[in-house]
């Protein structure tokens, strides 16, 4: 079943993928492992200039990664023509054991390479590298992420199993699994909705009065912004799937998180996915800068880029909540009634 | 006395170290330039001279020592910090201009604002005043092949003039002119000085160091300084 | 000339081109209206599957109706060649005598010159 | 010193990686090319077969909701006009209709034709009239033995008409089969009009009693049924009890047809892409080498800007701008030129992959279907592989040192 347009492009991201990605660590390791500020050594001048590699290879894995998102979904739909019982992506992802697994590996490695990304932007805003070691640490520990994504996407690629033509021929079930199935579709609206906003509301108290006071209650609000973002992550994707959809789709029994990216439905899922990942990945980094404490001039910079982080967060939340709630508005002020 | 501009602090390079090859082209070197003198350093081929040039013009780190270049210690500093003070502060004049043959004048001169983001009009319009004041207006869009040596010399002079740094470094800037275009260079070099610049030189062309606007002259032998 | 201009010049260029092509394509959509409509009824009429682009053999033509073994059985003039078959021809069979003959047999020449 | 913004900066970077391109056009132009034929030759592929697989679907809700044939020792037989009732009293079925048809080889022009047999004064009445091209008999005595001889009239396909054409059969066309005493003519009266020839190019459809005499098909059998279901929910359950009450039938749904299609075309596209492997890999490695042995020339210019103050992060996003521009623009000239030299000039050279080696051809004109998911497929196998390749020499070139050009060697 590799055969097939999709799958080879997938193929072939992820290659590119994964080599620029080992290129990145074998020189994260030396860096690791010789990386001497105050040596002379021609070897650290290297070095150094290794650091700008590695720089370069994760921007462009990250590039990648968010390409790689979107074709994956893409493939996941387009593949849903061939697999028997299959209506869209959710269909493709759920006809094996790898599907879901891997996309969830894929959003965690995009919030990961962002982090780093980020991390890596802050340290070489300093004139000594302070966090060199650590964050190819990091880096090399991100590294399985990338392998094992590569790993899943062809086990995932020989497990689809079209068997169209002995289908049509022979005969094999249709088992019909066009619904979601999984757990989040369970939980109905009126047990999500609630939850969901408490999490903006806890989001927004934290970042509007804990973060206003100064020093200790700062610092715990600023912690607390990296659980709560992947809180609002999660809910965020259920409510997706057990509210939004209805409004877009119209439809009580189609519950699915990605048709509504199609050119059917004007790429409405686009924006709103954008929204979301940039909302969350720049809060989660914006909670993770506030562990960076060790030197002064450093941690001034690191509340530079906090305050940015944050204001994108709260931003692209706002703008993920107003493209989310839309159709479920335009849907009450014409019929005037819930579905 | 003002403070110095450009200090080097028992400076050593050594190329190649742990190799068969290994060579140490300055050896514990210590100057202070202040500002707005015109020193020019000399000595016979291979003493030294373009390396320490090329310490204090911030091209190379040293293996031991220090240069500080207004007031800040760049040689320890990771190579993007080293070049933006470089940029703002040091214009550099190559052996053998180094200019890119396929470009034009302009294009050639407005090199070093690329990076630090200077739109083509700011870009342009200094680069128009530099061209005047070398009378080079009329080759502006000229192919650097097509030019002549010494209008080559103007426009590798232009170009480190272009961001308006104190410090100018000349490397051998005679090596290839002859007595005409070497007084010409002269006149320019005095200009030069007389508004503010920093300048230094290395040389060991006599019209050159013998030149009565020449503040000191150091000599170089075998990688140390000598006077 | 500043360089970014050549590279205008080319976007340029190019969204000419692909206006041109996207007239083309809007062109065709609305000429396959009709084109459409003619082919559901002739579906609706006759209710085969399958595209007359292949219409070499019966594993071909019809492959979403066909069985795995028919490739065995099918091109009148063919061994089985399936793996390449839908790229390449059979061997040329034409100079083997026609198995179906109008006429008198003295006819019987070669079976392409009918 | 004036200090410019990030997005001034980055504009002269763009500025300089064009004048930098067009400074080695030659090198360039070469690349250039070879990329957009590699762009080229993948994006014509993946139109086709969208382009196909659409063809497909656009009349496939047309076709009956299940096909059922009779399975005997492995092969398809034919079916008996007693499971009709049977059938017919399953709950939820609306119509079974039966359907007589099968194919016919004409060894000399090595032609297969359709051969399907229905009523064709169904095809006379109503809104079918119009998919055909109807022939006037002009002649009184011909019109004569139309009329005798009901049954043995067809209709074909433009592809077979012009192939009739030129053994001056287009009036009407001489049937044998060796258990025959003699042939038997089947007038034309119409062909189908080309815009359905996606569909008929093959295809004879002659009266259902003339259709048996030439597939010599018994009478009381069928080749096949065609089962409607009105309920779409319900077609796999029932197709389900006619395989339970009728061990020996086969049920091909509607969407099993569609499925087989588009990965039949999946299938074809993805072996014809992955043949371009080796085209692609070789153009990497092309690639590879340009852009890591740099010239002499090269390295001094790099020399010069790093000396001038340029750092290696200035140096590196030039590199990828370059990259960035030149598979930007070949992927771009690429997917326009395979859009026209597929839907304007129908992909003379690639269509015979597609339409095998049969003796009746389409003429191929097919229906644009640009998604903008596809030219993000084709971006994507082209960019993200370049702009792999180019990274780490891009790097070596840009770590170079000053020195070399201080120090000029």
């Amino acid at each position: 079943m590799i055969l097939h347009p999709w799958i080879l492009g997938l193929i072939i991201g992820h290659s590119a993928l994964l080599a620029v990605f080992s290129l990145g660590v074998i020189n994260a390791w030396q860096i690791f492992r010789g990386w001497d500020y105050n040596s002379t050594e021609e070897k650290q001048f290297l070095l150094e200039k290794k650091t700008y590699l590695v720089s370069t290879v994760m921007n462009f894995a990250l590039f990648i990664q968010i390409l790689m998102l979107f074709l994956f979904e893409m493939a996941a739909d387009e593949l849903a023509n061939v697999l028997p019982g299959a209506m869209c992506a959710v269909g493709t992802l759920s006809s094996g054991s790898y599907g879901f697994p891997l996309l969830n590996l894929k959003i965690v490695s995009f919030f990961a390479y962002f982090i780093w990304l980020m991390i890596n932007y802050l340290d070489n805003l300093m004139e000594t590298y302070p966090l060199v070691r650590r964050k190819y640490l990091g880096l090399m520990l991100i590294y399985p992420l990338a392998v094992v994504e590569t790993a899943l996407l062809f086990m995932f690629a020989s497990d689809l199993d079209p068997s169209v033509i002995t289908s049509c021929c022979g005969s094999v079930y249709n088992e019909g699994t066009g619904g979601l199935g999984g757990s989040l579709a369970g939980a109905s609206a009126s047990f999500i909705l609630p939850l969901f906003f408490s999490i903006v509301i806890l989001l927004l108290i934290n970042r509007f009065v804990l973060n206003r006071r100064n020093t200790g209650r700062k610092r715990l609000g600023n912690l607390l912004e990296f659980p709560l973002w992947i809180a609002f992550f999660i809910t965020a994707i259920a409510v997706i799937i057990s509210f939004i959809s209805i409004y877009v789709y119209e439809m009580l029994s189609h519950k699915c998180p990605f048709c509504f990216m199609g050119a059917e439905y004007c790429y409405y899922g686009v924006p709103l996915y954008f929204f979301l990942f940039i909302a969350t990945a720049a809060g989660m980094t914006g909670g993770l800068l506030e562990m960076i404490e060790q030197p002064q001039a450093l941690k001034e910079k690191a509340g530079f880029l906090q305050k940015r982080m944050n204001a994108v967060s709260l931003w692209s939340m706002s703008a993920f909540i107003v493209t989310g709630f839309l159709p479920f508005v335009i849907y009450y002020i014409k019929t005037g009634r819930l579905i | 006395m003002a403070n110095p501009v450009v200090q080097a602090v028992n400076v050593t390079k050594t190329y190649n170290r742990g190799k068969p090859n290994e060579v140490t082209a300055v050896k514990h070197a210590s100057l202070k330039i202040d500002e707005g003198s015109l020193v020019v350093l000399k000595g016979p081929s291979g003493s030294g001279k373009t390396t320490l040039l090329s310490l204090i013009g911030c091209q190379t780190k040293p293996t031991r020592g220090e240069v500080i270049i207004r007031g800040k210690k760049v040689s320890k500093l990771p190579e993007k910090f080293m070049n933006q003070h470089k940029r703002r502060h040091i214009g550099f004049i190559f052996q053998h201009f180094q200019l890119i043959a396929g470009m034009s004048v302009l294009d050639n001169i407005v090199l070093p604002l690329i990076p630090e983001g200077v739109s083509p009009k700011a870009r342009n319009k200094r680069a128009d005043r530099l061209l005047e004041q070398f009378n080079l207006a009329h080759r502006r869009q000229f192919k650097i092949s097509s030019l002549s040596g010494g209008e080559q010399q103007r426009v590798a002079i232009a170009r480190a003039l272009i961001n308006n740094a104190g410090i100018l470094l000349a490397d051998e800037p005679t090596a290839h002119l002859d007595s005409k275009l070497t007084s010409d260079l002269l006149d320019y070099i005095e200009q030069l000085k007389q508004s503010g610049h920093t300048i230094l030189i290395t040389s060991h062309d006599p019209v050159i160091y013998q030149n009565p606007a020449v503040d000191r002259v150091l000599e170089m032998k075998d990688g140390q300084i000598t006077s | 000339m500043r360089y970014s201009s050549w590279l205008a010049i080319v976007i340029v260029a190019f969204c000419l081109w692909s206006g041109s092509a996207y007239m083309h394509f809007h062109n065709r959509q609305i000429e396959s209206e009709q084109q459409i409509k003619l082919r559901h009824q002739f579906q609706k009429a006759v209710g085969l599957p399958n595209l007359a682009i292949t219409s070499t053999a019966r594993y071909l033509r019809h492959y979403s109706i066909t069985d795995l073994t028919t490739p065995f059985q099918d091109y009148p003039a063919s061994p089985d060649h399936f793996p390449a078959g839908f790229a390449f021809a059979p061997p040329d069979y034409s100079n083997m005598p026609c198995p179906i003959v109008f006429g008198k047999p003295e006819k019987l020449t070669r079976a392409n010159t009918l | 010193m004036i200090s410019g913004s990030w997005f001034e900066r980055q504009k002269n970077i763009i500025d300089y990686s064009l004048q930098s391109l067009l400074r080695r056009r030659s090198k360039n132009i070469l690349i250039l090319i070879i990329f957009i034929l590699l762009v080229f030759a993948v994006s014509s592929v993946l139109f086709i077969t969208e382009s196909l697989t659409q063809e497909m679907m656009i009349t496939s809700n047309d076709l009956p909701d299940i096909t059922v044939q009779r399975i005997v020792g492995g092969r398809q037989a034919n079916v008996p006009a007693s499971y009709i009732p049977d059938i017919e009293e399953i709950p939820g079925v609306e119509a079974v209709e039966t359907r007589v048809w099968g194919y016919f080889y004409l060894a000399s022009l090595q032609a297969n034709f359709t051969i399907y047999g229905m009523d064709l004064n169904l095809l006379e009445e109503g809104e079918y009239q119009k998919i055909v091209n109807w022939k006037n008999v002009p002649d009184e005595s011909e019109n004569q033995i139309l009329s005798t001889r009901p049954d043995f009239r067809m209709i074909v396909g433009q592809g077979v008409f012009e192939l009739l054409r030129d053994i001056q059969m287009e009036k009407a066309y001489l049937f044998y089969q060796p258990t025959w005493e003699k042939p038997i003519p089947f007038d034309i009266i119409g062909t189908f009009k080309t815009e359905t020839e996606l569909q008929s190019n093959d295809m004879m459809i002659l009266q259902t009693e003339g259709a048996r005499r030439v597939l010599e098909l018994p009478p009381d059998e069928f080749t096949d049924m065609a089962v409607y279901v009105p309920n779409p929910e319900e077609i796999d359950n029932i197709a389900l009890k006619i395989r339970r009450y009728f061990p020996e039938l086969r049920t091909i749904t509607k969407a099993q047809i569609k499925n087989t299609y588009s990965s039949v075309f999946g299938w074809k596209s993805a072996f014809v892409l992955s043949s371009m492997l080796a085209a692609i890999f070789a153009f990497l490695i092309l690639i590879w080498d340009k852009a890591s042995g740099l010239s002499p020339e090269e390295k001094r210019e790099i020399g010069i800007l790093k000396a001038v103050g340029w750092d290696t992060d200035v140096l590196l996003s030039v590199k990828l701008w370059e990259g960035l521009i030149l598979s930007g623009v070949s992927s771009l000239a690429g997917i326009l030129l395979a859009y026209t030299y597929t839907f304007q000039l129908r992909a003379p050279g690639l269509r015979e992959i597609f339409i095998g080696w049969s003796a009746i051809y389409p003429s191929f004109q097919l229906i644009p279907d640009a998604d903008p998911k596809s030219l993000l497929l084709i971006i994507t196998i082209s960019v993200v592989p370049y702009l792999a390749v180019t990274v780490f020499p891009a790097w070596k070139a840009a770590i170079t040192d000053p020195d070399v050009v201080i120090r000029n060697i």
